[in-house]
């Protein structure tokens, strides 16, 4: 059968991954719609085809399992997002992340704390430390947490909060310095996934996101993982 | 049949008022001073200008009467515009094709290689309009109104942007027009000259009334209209062939007054013709003289005598039963003692054949 | 370089502007010649009303045609309610987005090139015979060219690059309405630069090489011209 | 000071190659059929039409020279073109200011006022272009290129559109212009009559080349030239008013071949003034005749005879030390047995006072 | 209803499309004008470039942006080198980005306006004594007035719409580079439709407002035409 999902931007990378192993070992067809998950959750309001969401963060699933637009029970929590400090530069950013405090950046990219649960994080760590205030004339926000990367990459940005897993893949090592930010700092980016329409393929493929081979990609891509109960 | 016209279109200052009849056969000169409504008048006729209340019908064809209203495009006529008028994005052969084309095969009458021909412009036909002079130009809207084979022609003063050479070519081919395919013309000139030689009826406009209609010979002798003293005040006299002398070259032409001796026009005898006798070039003597190189001198009664300015008298004098205008100096008439009812010889220095 | 869904996204893509780019041309038209024409006092409104899907964002204008379109929006519900297929995430739902939303930039063109051309050529046309519609085509739309060519060209243009509109009412569903530009923001969003690259590049080339091919026929044309 | 003027303009079928010198004093007229490349001319003058390698010198005033050339808008002319060319976003009277505005107040000699007045165009002030008839819309454009002052004024068929009446008020004002002001005027024209009305000077194109140059009178009556057989064929002579009859309103002018009477004109005795005698309109009598409405009759000696068609004879004749000249018929010719060197009298029905 | 980022985005929106608008008028009528008259062979390579911007998305448009006005990149670099600031995440790095992607709609309609002009009205004002810069503006200016406005609204409704490269670009600042498209975006992204609602609302019947004056003034303008 071919099933289509829904998928949040950060997570294209390991889906594809998925779901090149899920065909692989399954018969079925997957494809992929990338892109926010505001969006995906109005167009899925509106009807969009999509058999399964994979979510940027807990609220929108919450909602839509509220709502009775998610078949009930599916809900569950796929993966963790870590937060990382991250200049494609070497030595910019310390192992402590004292470069926030002390450092002469120009701008520092976040994503927008609204839109993105990793911009929210984001925030969590500078209030924490009491610099949320003081940095606002130098921080930019990406719409995403995409976009946030494209700030450091280009050079516009010295360094940025963005996703483990966007620095992070299994073949190759980490560039630049990084500040892994202790998850004690934020509350945890949870993910979560509904499925929307009853379809066995659909459910073999949420099985499958859960089994060890793919918990072990997903870590691999700089995921926590959460406890598989 | 004939041509009835009814139009009343208000333009603030300006108002177009007319209500008249026409011929539906041979060329109308529809003429007036600048501004006096001659291109309005003829916009309508084509169904150009809107005018909710009007009425026109031309020979069997009902094209307006109230809210019934032919369109432009359905009514078989050719327009010439006052301003050049033509296709910028088409060369001068794809003008001329483009009314052609729309024309039924069986409906073409005229042959747009002799208008091309005669209107001199086959060396243009790959130009396009912005490589043209302004008479080029005008040559062609003319050529391209005729090929559509016309049931009527509406052309706003055509020939004004031409040399007279040009235009001596020309007014004979717009004459076998109508002898030929029996197209009725409107024709707005302010030449008196070109609607002398070319109208067979006369519609005078006045800031937009029709201040009188006519046939031209009889519009043209009328001391109460203004044609009667321009400087080029005329009459026009029917005639026929009469015969021809070979060795000058002449052509003899009878008319109830005596006969015309004119430069020879290959006509058969019998022929009939018009003749055009300019005021200014009519001169009165007493006697009939001799030893003069004058050929044309008619005995002729005087039934007129209008002042036309101070020191000229206009002179409507009768040859035969047709009418004559002279015009002399006020001194001239006092020394001969010019007054109605006398006899005088009339001698016409140029006469020229119009048709 | 290029996988199976790239290559879908660039059929859809040229199919969708081309559409689209029609069908703004086939009612721009005509409307631009009615706005060019009317009388009408109120029509400066309507001027207005072309002009304004613009000032949206086109997430935004994407957003409420999603609403309007879907199941319980006025349109797509009186739809469903006479049988009909919805329109969103369907090639068609894609077509009215780019339609709605590129509309200024086919009308005002062709209207501004209709006005200019002034009453005449119509005119003289109409008394060689030519019928309304004849002489539409035969005089006011040669005489419009430059008109059609900016419209023709921004609608199409405007169209590949557009993306938020698409992306929202179209779903980003790849072989039926994942077009370019969402396959190229997709890729630069997760940071395949290099795809991103060659995408970008080729689309680049091809569009220029197109828009050449374009003005110079329209050269080759207007040399016949004043 | 004169004005030197030498362009070659290649169109590919058509090359414009003139060089020559006109007069920069008086009214220059350039005639030639359709075509031959009076405006491409014109156009050059004005510095409209590029020619790289030309030369133009316009009384002490070098427009071009090779790669120098003075642009369009530092020229002190006067253009109206031939066609219609308002401005259609401005209003009449914003199109008259358009240029006075751009000229200082204190090279402004020609009142605005004057013109428009002349031109008949006070009432049309608020219209648009578009509101206008053609005719109108050319009274502007003239009073417009009038109302720069210009140091020459160039003009392409001015009054083509008009009609003779309105004609009539204009051309004499276009003469004040180059007495009053002494700006030369090179008027382009296919009108023999407008020529020989307004002309000092003439200039004969031919396919893009220089026919002939030289006074009006003389180019007129040259035998050589198609001037002298045209319909309009005709004489200019200077003459001075010898005095007025004021029974009759009459005015006497004298040349050396004797007295014309032409109707009143209000000018002192002694003042020169240009008198034209068509040759259609002048005929030859063997005696003195007495009893005629003729009052110009003078004796005259034949000069030369040529054939002009078939049945006509061109004569040019000396009087005093002026030429006429007389169409007759080649009948009449034999008839009065008219040869080089014999005596006749030339009667000329009409003559026109032309300043 | 609305807030202090609101109120703030919808000043920097306004000065940003104004500025565009303006800049691009300034820029765009020359080259205009130039495209209209000049006889260059290869000149349509040129408006082939115009238009191309706009076949790219703009979120990739902006990206590339990014990287050119980067520090590592050839504009930014240079600029650097100089001793200059640089561009991104300030307003007049919105600027740019903003008038390199409306240019097409700005230079296109000034074009087909300017070339149906036809050369005879510059000839006689020209004979009045304009010279070049005088007859431009008081004769093809006003007489390609319709291109004008097209080109005006165009540019300005564009700008305010444009998102991609504003967000792109600018880094989303707040007081600073943060726009109202982006403000709008941020509300239906994260649910709060009520307040886009709200903004949108005011946006479409603010532009409306301004559009509908600007046509009824062209409006009783043009009733002096022919
Ligand atoms: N752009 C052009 N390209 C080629 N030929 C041209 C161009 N413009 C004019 N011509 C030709 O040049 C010749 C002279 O044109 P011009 O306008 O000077 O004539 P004209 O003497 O003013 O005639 P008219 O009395 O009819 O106005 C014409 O034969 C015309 O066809
Ligand atoms: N659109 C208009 N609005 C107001 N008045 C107009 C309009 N068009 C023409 N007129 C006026 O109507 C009158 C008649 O114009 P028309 O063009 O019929 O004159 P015409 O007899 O053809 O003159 P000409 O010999 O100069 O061409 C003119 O006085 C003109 O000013
Ligand atoms: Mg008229
Ligand atoms: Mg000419």
């Amino acid at each position: 059968d071919e099933i289509h999902i829904a998928v949040a931007s950060n997570f294209t990378h390991t889906i594809k991954l998925l779901g090149t192993r899920f065909e692989a070992s399954s018969g079925h067809k997957v494809t992929f719609s990338f892109g926010s998950t505001g969006k995906h959750y109005a167009q899925i309001k509106h009807g969009a085809p999509f058999h399964a969401l994979f979510a940027a963060d807990v609220k929108r699933p919450e909602l839509l399992d509220k709502e009775g637009i998610a078949l009930p029970g599916s809900r569950f929590t796929y993966a963790i997002g870590k937060v990382v400090l991250w200049s494609p530069i070497k030595d910019v950013v310390d192992a402590q992340g004292k470069v926030l405090q002390d450092g002469t950046f120009r701008h520092l990219a976040i994503a927008s704390p609204k839109l993105a649960p990793y911009g929210r994080a984001a925030r969590q760590v500078l209030v924490q430390r009491g610099i949320w205030e003081a940095l606002q004339g130098r921080m930019v926000r990406g719409e995403n947490i995409g976009q946030t990367f494209q700030f450091v990459k280009s050079g516009n940005a010295e360094l940025g909060f963005i996703a483990l897993s966007q620095i992070k893949h299994p073949a190759r090592a980490i560039e630049g310095s990084v500040w892994a930010v202790p998850q004690s700092l934020y509350s945890p980016i949870e993910q979560q996934a509904v499925l929307l329409r009853e379809s066995d393929a659909a459910r073999a493929f949420l099985t499958f996101v859960r089994s060890d081979e793919s918990l072990e990609i997903m870590r691999g891509f700089g995921y926590a993982t959460p406890n598989v109960e | 049949m004939s041509i009835q016209i009814r139009f009343k279109i208000d333009r603030g200052e300006f108002v177009l008022d007319v209500d008249m009849e026409i011929p539906d056969r041979g060329i109308t000169a529809v003429f007036g001073p600048s501004g006096c409504g001659k291109t309005t008048l003829l916009r309508a006729i084509a169904g150009l200008e809107p005018c909710h209340d009007g009425y026109l019908r031309v020979g069997e064809m009902l094209w307006q009467d109230g809210a019934f209203f032919v369109p432009p495009h359905k009514r078989p006529l050719g327009y010439v515009f006052q301003e050049a008028s033509l296709f910028a994005h088409l060369n001068v052969c794809r003008n001329l094709e483009y009314g052609i084309k729309r024309v039924p095969a069986s409906q073409r009458r005229v042959s747009l290689h002799k208008a091309i021909e005669l209107l001199g412009i086959g060396p243009l036909l790959e130009h396009t309009a912005g490589q043209l002079s302004g008479g080029e130009r005008q040559r062609v809207a003319i050529a391209r109104a005729l090929a559509v084979s016309p049931g009527i022609l509406l052309m706003d003063e055509p020939l004004a942007a031409l040399d007279q050479a040009r235009k001596q070519e020309i007014l004979p081919y717009l004459e076998s027009l109508h002898d030929e395919f029996d197209i009725p013309v409107i024709y707005v000139s302010h030449s008196q000259d070109e609607v002398a030689r070319l109208a067979d009826h006369l519609v005078l406009l006045e800031a937009g009334r029709v201040r009188a209609t006519g046939p031209i010979g009889e519009m043209l002798t009328r001391l109460d209209l203004p044609l009667a003293y321009g400087n080029d005040a005329e009459a026009l006299i029917e005639a026929v062939v009469a015969g021809h002398d070979d060795e000058y070259d002449l052509t003899l032409l009878d008319f109830s007054g005596g006969r015309f001796t004119v430069s020879r026009h290959d006509l058969p005898v019998g022929h009939p013709v018009r003749v055009r006798v300019i005021a200014r070039d009519v001169s009165l003597t007493l006697e009939h003289q001799s030893g003069t190189s004058i050929l044309n001198i008619f005995p002729a009664t005087i039934e007129e005598i209008t002042p036309a300015g101070s020191a000229q008298m206009m002179i409507k004098l009768m040859s035969g039963d047709v009418t004559l205008l002279a015009r002399v100096t006020r001194k001239s008439a006092s020394v001969l003692d010019l007054k109605p009812g006398k006899l005088v010889y009339a001698q016409a220095k140029s006469v020229a054949l119009l048709s | 370089m290029l996988n199976d869904a790239d290559l879908a996204a660039i059929a859809i893509t040229l199919k969708l502007a081309a559409t689209t780019t029609l069908i703004l041309l086939l009612l721009g038209t005509p409307f631009a010649w009615w706005l060019a024409h009317t009388r009408w006092r109120y029509k400066f409104m309507l001027e207005a009303v072309v002009a304004l899907p613009l000032v949206l964002p086109p997430t935004v204008l994407g957003f409420y045609l999603l609403v309007a379109l879907g199941p319980q929006g006025p349109v797509g519900g009186l739809l469903e309610h006479l049988g009909g297929q919805p329109l969103v995430f369907t090639f068609t739902g894609l077509v009215i987005g780019s339609v709605l939303y590129s509309m200024p930039f086919v009308v005002q063109p062709l209207q501004g090139a209709f006005a200019s051309i002034g009453p005449r050529p119509m005119e003289v046309a109409a008394t060689l015979r030519a019928s309304p519609l004849d002489r539409f085509f035969t005089v006011a739309v040669p005489l419009a060219r430059s008109g059609f060519l900016t419209a023709a060209v921004l609608g199409f243009a405007h169209t590949v690059g557009e993306f938020g509109v698409v992306l929202m009412i179209g779903g980003n569903i790849p072989g039926q309405t994942q077009v370019l530009s969402i396959a190229i923001y997709d890729h630069v969003e997760v940071l395949e630069y290099g795809h991103a690259h060659w995408l970008s590049g080729g689309l680049l080339l091809a569009s220029f090489l197109m828009l050449m091919a374009v003005y110079a026929l329209n050269r080759r044309f207007s040399l016949v011209r004043p």
